[in-house]
């Protein structure tokens, strides 16, 4: 069985001289799910342009919204900004239907660096990277287990995974985190 | 590994991000208690099954979450086109078309 | 220095000697070599014995083909594996080695009895006998035939070694790096493009390793090939050695597996064994060059006789003489170089045999010159020696007719029946092949897949032919892929372009009944076989295969599939391909288990899913249980407690005062919109529309075939949020199912569906002191019976965590649920467990919910149902809108066999004496005394001791049950018969006092 | 025809094996048969032997689109048993394997069927009530089925890991022990046999385009690639192609065709004595004569006639038989290949009559094909012969799938065959 990981402890989880996987500290998240006719309006309540294409990312502040599917976004923000987004889309939820359903403990984000974060990744990914760019975000499969996996910089992920697959995904990192180093 | 190409990502992926949905345009009738019990069975159960160009569903799980359709051949497993949900059938004429030419035989 | 060793000569590192082991004597080779290459440097052939007769065999080839010399492989400890081939295992200092499939040793085999028996032992003999006694199979025949077969001995410790695996995405793959490969790369990698180039062999270059007189653009082959692949790596080309195409699948996708550690004296820890390397490439060049066929002719199979391009590689790859005194028997000019190389290394060369009456001029005079004797339009007809070949026995044939024989005495003989494209992978892809008359070999067709093929694979021969294809193949892609290419070329001199031809098995003036000419050297398939295999009415070559096993081998038919194709088609009197070729199948050389697992086992073989509460319970000794992926805290045992004890004491203490249970793993799903209540309507079985916010209700969810799917007790926050509950394990298919409708049934429903299983960590406290616990936690709520009554739902905080609280009972006690964020579950745990004490809380396991539902006749979708099983079966009929329009399964429940009478419906059980417990899954009958087979009509879906009842409870579908309360039935064990009595499915308090309190 | 014995087979050794004849004419098409038979597998051939040897109807000719025996008769893991939960299903296995126990003496034919035992291993609680379940109910049924511990399980069973830690740790098995393997190919040839020394045709390479219905409705014959046969009966036994043929007769098949995944290792000296399955991990094991570790893979998810399944799943099923038997790890893929499978809503085979007169069905045996094959053969011909239903393949109606009356061992059980 994988071992015990304390998800409650953000910090270093493993690191070899290739890559350093780190478990982040928790953020609010929120999954806004909406129509088209009406997004606009709630870009306007959040005050930031819901991305309309899947993958791409909107950043405003510490707020950052991510098109995850064509009536879906995922929603991070700082957890004092938590109360500013529900309220907002709540205001205007009778003339603007839509849902909005907080998650942010249903997931837990570890972040990827290192001169060989990129190959870390393909141990458990089948995504060609080289088609996602710098500053986007795609949620697919990492190890059989459902993840969003962010690219912030050219050696720089996170993987958002949920609470009770992030242990065996975590696992699986260390592992290749010492075989990288082999390398 | 099959590659599929996802209607609304509009990105060409690995199989592993994708399940299965069973033979498409198979909709469930209108008024269910006016149907008779062959025509029920044949919602349930009966399939074209075909050898060739399969019109099916497939779901992007692990990606955008969509059901969409697919025409793929199930001979060669290759995908002669996906389109989203609710689009109409394409034509399978033109498709099996464009498929000689894209062939990569020469 | 080793007998057969030539000094300087070769690949290997005559400075870095190796010693090894084979069958415990110890060995001295270099670096560089292979098992079989240092073996015949010292001088010996022998390394195996053949599959059916045993007969001793030396290595015919010097690569991943060879079907002979098979050998156990041993690295201390669990690190054993059999049928290594000898030809392609590296050595290193201290590598154990032994042969296999002979007893008690190589040169002296008892098995080799089977080999004077081999009249008896023809193709399909086992299909014709060892039929009587008929009870002799089991006992006798089997085991004999078991025994004699199998090669090496399977490993027998678990493997101590790890195996890795990776994606990879590039534009071209290249497989082969042969001239035409390393051609192809470059000219894929000066278009910019990603690329990369795979050999399975320690070090890139193919034939060029085996030729090193040519010479490309002016250079030494051998000095080309390493600026070459210096320039493949300046152009970025990722270039893998020891790295087999092992399987070519849809769309591009070719399995790798890489072999990281197998050559080295002391591997790394952190380096795996093997990888496996999932490759997706836009464009792939397949440049495997082609393989050697062995001549069929009486004892072709004596250690000594090798293929002649193969004794090439071992002289000029790894500079060892495969003999002192050589003959070469051949069909094709090839094999006249590899005499000139070993003749101008000091082997003699007795004689060339060319099958052929007119053998290449040129040739005829260089062998003149070197003082070689030449027999043209020869064949061979038999040989001599038992553990190393002595002589061969070859005849003038007159236009047709075998004349006298002669003999020829040699200690090693080469043959070469011509060469035919490694078309392996191109045939995974189910790329059609067509016959090709003059060369006799298949040659690529019709192309499924984007992919090339370039060099030998397509006929081509000579390095210098090879390169341009490979430069011309590469451009293809290259084009293929949008970008443009020039197309270079480049002249090779001392090139040995040839030509030959094709034979089935060699005339002889021998009783060809009796001739041994094998074509499968590893299953012993002779020639004879093939034949009578044919005549056996065996019309296909599939037939013929699977009769005579020829082709079936480790070496998967790389040695014999065209000889044995060749002569089936002879017999048939037909052309190759009316008879077919089988197809080749993945992968293309055997691959280790260890490298398709790779990181899958162990912790990491699939996930375990845990609680955020699970860790708490690993602390306080709880038993789990696996439920789906999740693993969940079966009972609790305290000191000396069985777990029938232990459920006991959980269940009294929850009914007596108060129990906590960690119902994380129920599923959840957040319902919101405008159409939620609609959704609801439709999806489940039960009215919504008059369900108030701040109230709950059991929900019941079918298939559209009528049968209950899951079932849990479902939340109205709001006019338009739903907080659903499923069962732990079905809950992604609930979700799966429900988006279903939604998205292609109900598109026009303003209504999200979003998975919050995980956002919430749920404790559930049950027992009269429920409330007393929780009420000084909980804030913003009045959980009085009359503020907060049975089946109500609200959002508070309980202990200053946010959270929504359900008033829900699955055991019939006064019951809550805290839902509360994930990161706060096992904190908020903690402080109930803490504050419980005073009310001695006791938490109980899955075990104990079971049981305390199972009094209150609650289901357990999946154990009282079993996907037969309708609402009205398992009577949950109230739970049924009667007056909706329409829902998921309404539809199918008016099916004939769904309405019919004598349904298995669930119903109470209680055995007669009251102590009996019946088994879960026990049948049961109505008549005990009828004979076997049984009329049964039902069975046991759940069985336990109910402390409340005071005795053993059960629940079970029997047809017609719900008509035959009070009735008595049968449960029909294999010691004795149980009488039990059909009762209602609610043993404690069935007015549901409790839950009022 | 020679009768195959150890003299014959001496005899024949002694005058260098030339005078053996063909074990079955290659036949063309007579213009008209009593019985057509679409399909020659195990199955198709089969039905035709029985035909002629129980029911004295030789005019037969049995018609495969390629060569007898080329489907999933020779591409299945060859797995026999009959431990099945419903009481339709283990008399229907359970007849097979009656007959299977004598088949090499019947046929003169050494099909090699291995009474080896096999072991369906529980992992965990749902596992145990579900064996559980089948075995009470195999006993009163009069299968042969027992339960065994873990430390039973590995006593028959060596190679079997037992450790509690294990992912998907052996809380038990249940045993069937007249259960075990057969040679698929002889099962093939050895009814071909058998059915043309009884006069039956096999006609291979020879696709079969169209089944024609008369006015009435009725069959008339069925139009090939060598013209068309006259046969007021017609028997369909095309396994994963069934959808294709029927719907040329106007009746569409509740069935889907996927592609399902076997290989073999390398050979090796005797190490495993039994057939062990693992539905939990949908795992199949055995080892067979020739050394060859034979494992079978569960299908893949989409249907297909492409007969090439990917490299996911059988990476996931190597992975699993090695957690079941780590020391297997070092052991290689020697094979893989790929077959196609007819699957029914309730995974139980559609066996006999159809809504068209004078035509007859035996299909949708998902993965549970070669197992059946004699008890399905005898069963079909006797209703192909007499025109109705035989008592065990009575309940594999079509009809079925309208009443809702399935036989869906899957659902009961959450067991893949």
């Amino acid at each position: 069985m994988t071992a015990h990981i304390d998800l409650s402890k953000a910090g270093i989880l493993a690191e070899s001289s290739a890559v350093r996987v780190a478990l982040l500290p928790p953020v609010a998240r929120f999954s806004l799910r909406a129509a088209t006719p009406e997004q606009k309006a709630l870009s306007k309540a959040l005050g930031i342009t819901l991305p309309a294409k899947i993958g791409q990312c909107g950043r405003k502040g510490d707020i950052e919204i991510i098109c995850l599917g064509p009536d879906e976004w995922t929603i991070i923000a700082p957890e004092d900004q938590a109360g500013m987004i529900t309220d907002a889309c709540a205001a205007i939820y009778a003339k603007t239907p839509h849902s909005l359903t907080e998650i942010s403990d249903r997931e837990v984000t570890v972040r990827i660096t290192g001169p060989k974060a990129s190959d870390l990744i393909t141990i458990g990914c089948p995504r060609d990277l080289d088609q996602l760019p710098v500053g986007e975000a795609r949620r697919t499969v990492f190890d059989g287990v459902t993840t969003v996996l962010w690219r912030d910089g050219d050696q720089d992920y996170r993987l958002d995974l949920w609470r009770s697959f992030a242990p065996h995904v975590i696992a699986l990192l260390e592992t290749g985190c010492g075989e990288l180093a082999g390398e | 590994m099959l590659l599929i190409h996802c209607p609304y990502c509009d990105e060409t992926l690995p199989e592993l991000e994708f399940t299965y949905g069973g033979e498409a345009h198979i909709a469930r009738p209108e008024n269910p208690a006016d149907k008779t019990d062959d025509e029920w069975r044949d919602f349930l159960f009966i399939r074209t099954n075909v050898k060739g160009p399969h019109f099916e569903r497939w779901r992007h799980a692990h990606g955008c979450g969509r059901f969409f359709n697919a025409v793929r051949d199930t001979v060669s497993d290759r995908f002669l086109t996906t389109y989203k949900a609710g689009e109409p059938r394409p034509d399978l004429a033109v498709l099996l078309e464009d498929a000689a030419k894209k062939e990569p035989s020469k | 220095m080793t007998a057969f060793r030539v000094p300087g000569r070769g690949r290997v590192l005559h400075n870095r000697p190796v010693s090894f082991t084979f069958d415990g004597d110890t060995y001295q080779g270099l670096e560089g070599d292979t098992v079989a290459s240092a073996l015949i440097a010292n001088g010996v052939h022998l390394m195996g014995r053949s599959f059916k007769y045993h007969r001793p065999r030396g290595p015919i080839a010097a690569g991943s083909e060879e079907p002979n010399a098979l050998i156990g492989t041993r690295r201390g400890k669990g690190r054993f594996e059999p049928n290594t081939r000898a030809t392609v295992q590296e050595i290193w200092n201290g590598l154990e080695t032994n042969s296999q499939n002979k007893y008690p040793s190589l040169k002296f085999d008892i098995g080799a009895i089977n080999d004077r028996l081999y009249m008896l032992f023809s193709a399909g003999f086992y299909y014709k006998t060892f039929m009587w006694p008929r009870s002799f199979w089991d006992k006798v025949y089997e085991p004999f035939i078991r025994a004699a077969a199998g090669l090496g001995v399977s490993p027998t410790e678990p493997d101590p070694d790890n195996y890795a695996s990776r994606y990879l995405h590039t534009d071209v793959l290249v497989v082969g790096a042969g001239p035409a490969g390393l051609a192809a790369a470059r000219a894929a990698a000066e278009a910019g493009l990603r690329v990369t180039l795979v050999d399975e062999n320690a070090e890139p270059g193919g034939t060029l390793l085996s030729e090193p007189q040519a010479k490309i653009d002016g250079k030494p082959a051998w000095d080309w090939l390493e600026s070459e692949i210096d320039a493949l790596i300046d152009l970025g080309v990722r270039i893998m050695t020891r790295t087999t195409a092992i399987g070519y699948y849809h769309q591009n996708m070719i399995g790798l597996c890489q072999k990281l550690t197998d050559h080295l004296e002391k591997p790394a820890a952190s380096t795996p064994r093997e990888r496996m390397w999932r490759v997706r490439a836009k464009q792939v060049i397949l440049a495997q060059g082609a393989l050697e066929k062995p001549l069929v002719f009486d004892g072709n199979d004596r250690p000594g006789v090798m293929l002649a391009g193969s004794a090439q590689t071992y002289l000029n790859r790894y500079g060892v003489r495969v003999g002192n005194n050589t003959v070469v028997v051949t069909s094709h000019d090839s094999a006249w170089y590899a005499a000139f190389d070993l003749a101008s290394a000091g082997t003699r060369i007795e004689a060339i045999v060319d099958t052929r009456p007119a053998p290449n001029a040129d040739l005829v005079k260089q062998a003149a010159a070197r003082g070689i004797t030449v027999f043209a339009g020869y064949t061979a007809t038999g040989t001599s020696g038992r553990l190393r070949i002595k002589s061969v026995r070859i005849n003038k044939v007159d236009n047709g007719r075998v004349m006298a024989a002669q003999t020829l005495a040699c200690d090693s003989l080469l043959v070469c029946g011509g060469w035919t494209p490694s078309l392996h992978l191109f045939s995974h892809t189910k790329g059609t092949l067509k016959w090709d008359d003059q060369s006799q070999t298949f040659l690529p067709d019709r192309i499924t897949e984007d992919c090339q093929i370039a060099g030998a694979g397509r006929g081509l021969w000579g390095i210098e032919a090879a390169l341009n294809d490979g430069f011309a193949m590469g451009a293809a892609a290259v084009k293929a892929l949008g970008k443009t290419a020039n197309i270079k070329t480049l002249s090779v001199a001392d090139d040995r372009p040839g030509s030959g031809t094709s034979h089935t098995e060699l005339p002889t003036d021998l009783d060809a009944g009796k001739a041994r000419a094998f074509v499968d050297y590893q299953n012993d398939v002779t020639a004879k076989d093939l034949r009578l295999a044919v005549r056996e009415g065996m019309r296909s070559i599939e037939h013929v295969k699977r009769y005579t096993t020829n082709g079936m081998a480790t070496d998967q038919g790389k040695m014999s599939n065209i000889n044995g194709l060749n002569i089936a088609a002879d017999a048939l009197g037909k052309k190759q391909p009316e008879v077919g070729l089988t197809t080749f199948r993945p992968p293309y050389t055997p691959t280790t288990f260890g490298a398709f697992v790779g990181y899958h086992k162990g912790d990491h073989f699939e996930v375990t899913r845990k609680t955020p509460i699970d860790s708490w319970a690993e602390e306080n000794r709880a038993v789990f249980e696996p439920v789906s992926l999740w693993r969940r805290a079966w009972y609790f045992p305290k000191d000396g407690e069985d777990m029938d004890a232990a459920v006991r004491r959980e269940c009294r203490e929850t009914r007596k005062s108060l129990g906590m249970f960690d119902a994380s793993t129920l599923g959840k799903i957040e319902v919101v919109g405008p159409d939620a209540v609609e959704f609801m309507n439709r999806m489940y079985t039960n009215p919504w529309t008059k369900l108030a916010p701040g109230r709950t209700r059991y929900g019941l969810l079918l298939g559209d075939d009528g049968y209950i799917r899951d079932d849990g007790v479902i939340g109205r926050l709001s006019d338009d949020r739903f907080h659903i509950t499923t069962t732990t394990g079905g809950a992604a298919r609930v979700l799966n199912m429900m988006e279903d409708y939604l998205q292609t049934e109900w598109p026009d429903l303003k209504v999200w569906l979003t998975s919050t299983t995980e956002q919430w960590a749920t404790i559930a406290l049950n027992g009269p002191n429920a409330r007393n616990l929780l009420a000084p936690f909980v804030e913003g709520l009045d959980i009085s019976d009359e503020a907060f009554p049975h089946m109500s739902i609200a959002e508070c905080s309980v202990a200053g965590f946010p959270a929504r609280l359900f008033r829900v009972s699955f055991t019939g006690e006064l019951g809550f649920e805290v839902n509360v964020p994930a990161r706060h579950g096992r904190a908020l745990w903690e402080t109930l467990f803490a504050a419980g004490q005073k009310y001695d809380i006791c938490p109980y396991g899955t075990e104990t919910m079971h049981v305390l539902r199972a009094e209150k006749g609650f289901i357990i979708v999946g154990q009282d149902t079993d996907g037969t099983v309708t609402p009205y079966d398992a009577g949950a009929g109230w739970a049924v809108g009667k007056n909706k329009p329409d829902f998921v399964g309404m539809r199918a429940l008016n099916r004939p066999d769904l309405t019919a009478e004598g349904r298995k419906q669930l119903v109470g059980l209680l055995t007669d004496d009251g102590v009996s417990k019946l088994e879960e899954g026990a049948q049961i009958v109505l008549d005990p005394n009828q004979p076997i087979p049984m009329k049964m009509v039902g069975h046991v879906t759940s069985s336990y001791h109910s402390d409340a009842a005071g005795r053993p409870i059960a629940l079970a579908l029997i047809e017609g049950g719900h008509g035959k309360t009070g009735e008595t039935v049968y449960i029909p064990m294999p010691d004795r018969t149980i009488r039990a009595t059909i009762t209602g499915t609610v043993f404690y308090d069935p007015e549901n006092a409790r839950l009022k309190l | 025809m020679t009768h195959f014995s150890a003299l014959s087979l001496l005899k024949n050794a002694l005058t260098g094996q030339k005078n053996w004849q063909a074990q079955w004419p290659d036949s063309q098409p007579k213009a008209e048969y009593d019985v057509v038979i679409v399909g020659a597998g195990g199955h198709g051939l089969g039905a035709a032997y029985y035909l002629a040897k129980e029911h004295g109807i030789t005019n037969v000719a049995v018609i495969d689109k390629g060569w007898l025996g080329g489907g999933n008769t020779g591409r299945n893991t060859t797995i026999i048993r009959s431990n099945y939960l419903y009481d339709e299903s283990a008399r229907l296995y359970d007849h097979a394997v009656d007959l299977w126990e004598g088949l090499s003496q019947d046929l003169n034919y050494n099909v090699m069927f291995s009474r080896r035992g096999v072991l369906m291993l529980a992992h965990n609680v749902h596992d145990v009530q579900s064996f559980q379940r089948h075995i009470h109910s195999n006993r009163l049924n009069g299968v042969d089925n027992r339960w065994l511990t873990p430390e039973e399980a590995k006593e028959f069973c060596p190679p079997l890991n037992i450790s509690p830690n294990a992912r998907y740790p052996v809380v038990g098995a249940a045993l069937q022990m007249r259960a075990g393997t057969a040679r698929h190919d002889a099962v093939a040839w050895g009814y071909a046999r058998g059915a043309s020394q009884r006069g039956v045709d096999i006609i291979q390479n020879c696709p079969v385009t169209a089944i024609r219905r008369g006015p009435d409705g009725a069959v008339e014959g069925v139009e090939t690639a060598k013209g068309f046969i006259r046969a007021k009966k017609v028997a369909v036994s095309a396994a994963g192609h069934t959808s294709v043929v029927m719907e040329t007769a106007g009746v569409r098949m509740p069935l889907e065709s996927y592609p399902l995944q076997a290989l073999v290792s390398e050979p090796v000296k005797p190490i495993f004595p039994c057939v062990v399955m693992s539905n939990t991990v949908h795992a199949y094991i055995s080892q067979s004569d020739k050394g060859e570790l034979v494992i079978g893979s569960g299908t893949d998810q989409y249907t297909s006639y492409s007969q090439r399944g990917g490299l996911p799943l059988i990476e996931h099923t190597v992975a699993a038989i090695c957690e079941i038997f780590p020391i297997f790890n070092r052991m290689r893929m020697l094979r893989k290949w790929g077959g196609i499978v007819d699957v029914t809503p309730d995974r139980s085979p559609i066996l006999g009559m159809t809504p068209v007169p004078g035509l007859y069905v035996n299909c949708g045996w998902g993965t549970g094909g070669f197992k059946a094959t004699p008890g399905a053969a005898h069963t079909l011909a006797w209703t192909v012969a007499k025109g109705t239903p035989h008592d065990i393949n009575a309940p594999f109606t079509l009809d079925r799938f309208r009443t809702g009356r399935l036989i869906d061992e899957a659902a009961a059980a959450a067991v893949a065959h």
